[in-house]
């Protein structure tokens, strides 16, 4: 187990961190990125496609560059640090991940590669009114005439559904299990609502009447098990965001307290504040250990690992991001509750992805099952 | 509030004058000034009621704070101008206490008032003026003698808002919601007759006003609402395995072990409304606003779980497949972060209860 | 709802006091009491009998004077703020509570007047191995030949149980059910090993082989509800109990706080410390409040509502009691570690009533079996 | 420590000597002085597996503290005499820092040692000597110097506590066990030769001494062996309704929380420990003793929770029907409070992480 960073990953991050640094780096600009639809820079989205950034998980065969799960992680980390609204976690993790993982060749290199080089942007379409966070889709059905395959049902909420120029779509197969197809947006019996969500992303009901949609690998084949990979692997990448902007709250936090003055004294000179800063730190630092080693888990594991260790990440993650935002807003007080501020839209954005695909008591439900079937934690067997 | 949507202003006055009407708005004052001389007990109860049936209660600023003080402070001729429209809500009062650099450490305020003729001519800017979009008179915490102990050189004044020179902005929170403003005052011009009470004795008017505050502040009858509204919600919810949240027994041990910790401060509230002595309130009242803004904020992180994966889709509109609730369930949760910061953080409630009650 | 006392109560609180704190002010007096068997001062016992306090819970027919659950309550707060070991809670309250409860009122007159007189010192003999906290018994079984009774099983931990001039034991019996016998314990067939426990108090193993027994009340009745409303008085005024040790626990850390110099000052210098005894006041008020309440609900409720007010009174004093506990033992430092000290004493008395009739996580499984089934709580309809 | 009964004296020994003759007791000392020389990763990962298997770890006295002590600042015949019997317990090392006025704040120490021909004659109190019942020699700092700045003023003896004058006294804690001591210097003469390092220069090495003890301070793998033991035992025991304890959601609950943390621990032991230069521990490893600690008490408290009512027949002999874990849970739970307290309180850690690493 190997915690630092070789040279290229260092200098991938230091390029990832250039790039979103200077379009981020002053909050104003994500405030303003997010205030008008898609809700993102298109422009910045380019310049990652431009980096090579957007086809950074695919292989190279379709497009994509084949870097590992510590690659991935290392662009979600910067991107939480200023809590970049590109949808690189939605679009390209999560909605290319799954055309990656179920795609056929030809699937794969028309559709990651235009998205690898910022022309198409993908969405997963799966949550469904009323259900809770897992792999398999219910109201959604997919019924076949010959070889034309047809949706109908409602997704919703489908993260920057309403921006998006494909559509993966999860849906009951006629003979059971869950399929995943292709949908064009603009196809007839297809209907998107978008609008923004409390982080200043983007979500979308996107209704499918009858609507054509083309199998995303073989037909009529139970994916459920692949999706529920993907969605781990996007688990583990959401929380290497959620590390991101959890060290920015910190930092945010230390300075505040080291600049800001109460009766005539700076608030560093109060410990009880200290001593909460240290713990927040302790929460960070906990959670950034685990982060790191579930996207080890990812490249080295087999699927059942990877489940493991991203449901332990999603716990941890979930615990500390809201110790870490609950606190630095209280050690800031009023202003971090103002929208001109970053500290509270930094805790919005936690809060988003902490209940992405799951939150912690979600996790502890999951972990709960399998408890009593093993005797001690060992990390260093995965 | 029912169902967590913000009230408008006009629900708001309309909800106070039927009160009002029925001589229930604020029945804690003097019977002389439209009160029943009740005990705090009396309307504690009272007030959990109304929270309960989702009664919004009377506005706080006009029957809790400056109303009291106008009756306990104020001249014959400020009682008899401002009490009876304080508390019919004929006039909204808005509080201009914290500034910028004066939050918990209020007594650092810099707005300033100078006497020029009949007139005290007020400079400044205040903060954290919750609703002062909607407010018809701010009374104003002003520095009038600049050169003694910070405390000893403060006074009350009642200002007109639509005065010339006032002007409030409204500061976007981070649900997206607008209720705290920005007030500035640029050579607003205050009739010498606005001050309350004595000439830089507004520290004690504060003090006052601030126990009184405290005295009610735990949301305890509201925070019960929500929770039994949780588990209603938690019982039709289904948890895609066949069985409803509320059947998870994560989900109950939480929710038992909230309405514990709820029915714990209930029960101190009313031991220490019944312990208030006339103006005093117990110290014991800051653990009120302790635990009580602490639960109010469980409350809402719980909704905010329960809602699961529809929680994100704050913005959707009626055409939104998902349950309203849901949907408010997170911007509620962000929104109440505010309740351990504003009105005396629960830091400096800590602060309160080690000082005067352990005596460290 | 009246949370104050009347006169009457306040001159009982301070004659029990004033007896108690003459006993047990100095905590060394504690050590010394309860280092030999039986663990406690037979004077002292003997001075609460003559005080009137031993036959408080009784009618007066039977032996006692008919004080109510506020008076109980106040004298377990007192004995609490000592933790004086007398075992008033074990032999009055729950063995004595009983009788009171279940036996004929020729059982009641005499073993209750003996009780309260401080003549006959009774245990409750309930608990078995291996099992959990409940009503009923299983493993000691009852068995009747024409009117004679014998016991057979074994009861552990038996609070006094060795010290005990009678027992009041449950068992299965023939029919099903729990039925409740008085035993002399140098009966044949009885055999006792007393030892002490952590906090100073004292427990026995009784193992019964076909001992003689006499049935409390009725012969052959199942008294399981009954025992159970017993333990849940018991549950309430153990609250009392441990109520009156976090004040004194509460009380030495502050003044710990006030006095002890580290780095030059007092500790009260570091706000950090302040603001953790600021919390651990917060708990001991929620606490108060419940308890307080809870002691009203016996006077006032049916079986059901105590059993409630039980449960809702025990989880939080479980809660509370180790918060203020484990605070007071981290915030005096090693000191607070030493068998010479109090405080670590004090904690494990709390350790051990919130683990006598049920800790809080059980209070919650307990409650969580009919959460779904009211709207929102009201106190004041009990 | 399997089944958590303590250990003796001769148990400990035999250990030690055991790994030692395998050459494994001080693997991370330098290899001329028995070692191997490895990095502070190989040796956590050692004494991981150590006390996972139940294996009483080296002396932390003598193997993590004065050994390197001595190994880095001793004199060549310091090194020659003491480092063989060091690793290999033939002298048990005591600690003397600790006075009853110098807990948290060590530099306040006020034990003396005054020259006197080639002696050093010491007087005063060291308090909290964890097993010095059972010491041959303790580590002393001692005030060498009473007129500067207290933390310069200070020195390091090695003192033979069969010396006349020394004496030690047991005191009982809180569960009954005896493990620290008081150590009492009446008149003690010390041989000049026994100073470590430079005269006045022992709170540099207090300083190595400390930071050494901190890494690897975290007990990990003890703390995961017992966890996984009490979920053994929540799985032989039964509920009294037909299951076991472990069937209870909230037991799995609590269970996968400790574990989930425990976890985070250990990878966060491993980045700390693979960060960490020589000598210099790495500033979060005050995480580790903080969280290391509180996770150590919390599984403590669910074995008594797990033990339910036997839990309180501590005192129960063989004949005893209640299985042993259960009776001794609540010892351990209380002698476990220390954890928090002892080698610098987390108090102490809080102050470590917000001044050294946050720069508060």
């Amino acid at each position: 187990m190997d915690f630092t960073y070789d040279d290229e990953q260092e200098a991938l991050r230091d390029a990832v961190r250039g790039l979103v640094g200077k379009a981020y780096h002053d909050y104003e600009q994500r405030r303003q990125a997010v205030k008008e639809d898609p809700g993102f820079s298109e422009q910045q989205w380019a310049r990652l496609a431009e980096m090579g950034v957007l086809g950074l998980p695919f292989a190279e065969e379709d497009g994509g560059v084949g870097a590992g799960p510590t690659e991935i992680g290392i662009v979600c980390q910067e991107l939480g640090r200023t809590i970049a609204p590109e949808p690189f976690l939605a679009s390209v993790v999560l909605a290319g991940g799954l055309v990656s993982a179920a795609g056929t060749p030809e699937q794969r290199a028309e559709v990651l590669g235009a998205l690898a080089a910022g022309e198409r942007l993908l969405a997963f379409a799966h949550d469904e009114p009323g259900r809770r966070w897992g792999a398999s889709a219910e109201q959604v059905t997919a019924s076949a005439d010959g070889d034309s395959w047809s949706l109908t049902g409602v997704k919703e909420p489908v993260p920057h559904g309403a921006r998006a120029d494909l559509l993966v779509v999860s849906a009951a197969l006629p003979e059971g299990g869950t399929g995943l197809f292709l949908v064009q947006p603009d196809a007839d019996g297809v209907t998107r609502e978008g609008y923004a969500t409390y982080d200043g992303g983007r979500a979308a009901k996107v209704a499918f009447d009858g609507a054509a949609a083309t199998p995303l690998g073989e037909a009529g084949l139970d994916v459920t098990a692949s999706i529920a990979t993907v969605q781990d692997i996007t688990r583990v990448m959401a929380g290497n965001q959620a590390l991101g902007a959890m060290q920015t709250l910190l930092k945010a936090t230390t300075d505040y307290l080291k600049t800001r003055k109460q009766f005539g004294v700076t608030l560093n000179t109060f410990q009880a504040l200290n001593f909460r800063a240290a713990d927040m730190y302790t929460s960070l630092e906990l959670t950034h250990s685990l982060v790191a080693w579930a996207t080890m888990v990812i490249a080295a594991g087999d699927p059942d690992e990877v489940a493991e260790a991203a449901a332990r990440a999603s716990l941890q993650v979930s615990r500390g991001g809201r110790h870490v935002g609950q606190e630095a807003i209280q050690l800031h007080g009023g202003i971090a509750m103002t929208a001109e501020y970053s500290v509270g839209m930094f805790v919005a954005h936690l809060t988003a992805l902490d209940h992405l695909l799951g939150d912690g008591n979600h996790q502890v439900r999951v972990l709960s099952t399998k408890v009593a079937d093993y005797d001690a934690l060992d990390p260093l067997d995965v | 509030m029912i169902e967590g949507r913000e009230l408008t202003k006009e629900q708001i006055v309309e909800a106070q004058q039927t009160l009002n009407a029925a001589g229930l708005a604020v029945p804690h004052w003097p019977e002389e000034y439209g009160g029943r001389g009740w005990t705090d007990l009396q309307r504690h109860i009272w007030l959990e009621e109304l929270q309960r049936a989702g009664v919004p209660t009377p506005l706080a600023f006009n029957a809790s704070m400056i109303g009291p003080v106008i009756a306990h402070f104020g001249t014959e001729e400020q009682k008899k101008e401002f009490l009876p429209k304080t508390a019919n809500l004929d006039i909204w009062w808005s509080q201009g206490f914290s500034e910028p650099d004066a939050g918990s450490d209020l007594a650092s305020l810099r707005t300033t008032a100078v006497k020029d003729g009949d007139d005290w001519v007020v400079n400044g800017q205040k903060a954290w003026t919750t609703l002062g979009q909607f407010g018809d008179w701010i009374f104003t915490l002003v520095r009038t003698d600049p050169d003694v102990k910070k405390q000893a050189g403060i006074s009350m004044l009642l200002i007109d808002m639509t005065s010339p020179g006032l002007e409030v902005r409204p500061v976007q929170l981070i649900d997206g919601s607008y209720e705290v403003n920005e007030v500035w005052f640029d050579d607003v011009r205050v009739p010498a007759d606005n001050l309350v009470g004595e000439l830089n004795g507004g520290w004690t008017i504060a003090k006052f006003l601030l126990g009184n505050e405290r005295v009610g502040v735990a949301p305890v009858g509201s925070t019960k609402r929500i929770l039994a509204r949780a588990k209603d919600l938690a019982k039709e919810t289904s948890d895609g395995e066949g069985g409803t949240l509320l059947d998870d027994p994560l989900v109950r041990a939480r929710i038992v072990e909230l309405e514990n910790e709820l029915l714990a401060l209930e029960l101190t509230a009313l031991r220490v409304v019944a312990h208030s002595a006339d103006g005093e309130p117990h110290p014991a009242s800051s653990v009120l606003k302790l635990k009580g803004t602490e639960l109010q904020q469980a409350v809402s992180e719980l909704m905010v779980d329960l809602a699961g994966p529809a929680s994100v889709a704050s913005g959707a509109g009626d055409a939104s497949d998902l349950a309203e609730w849901a949907r408010i369930s997170t911007p509620t949760y962000l929104n109440l972060r505010k309740a351990s910061i504003y009105g005396g953080s629960n830091e400096i409630q800590r602060q309160i209860i080690s000082r005067t009650i352990l005596g460290l």
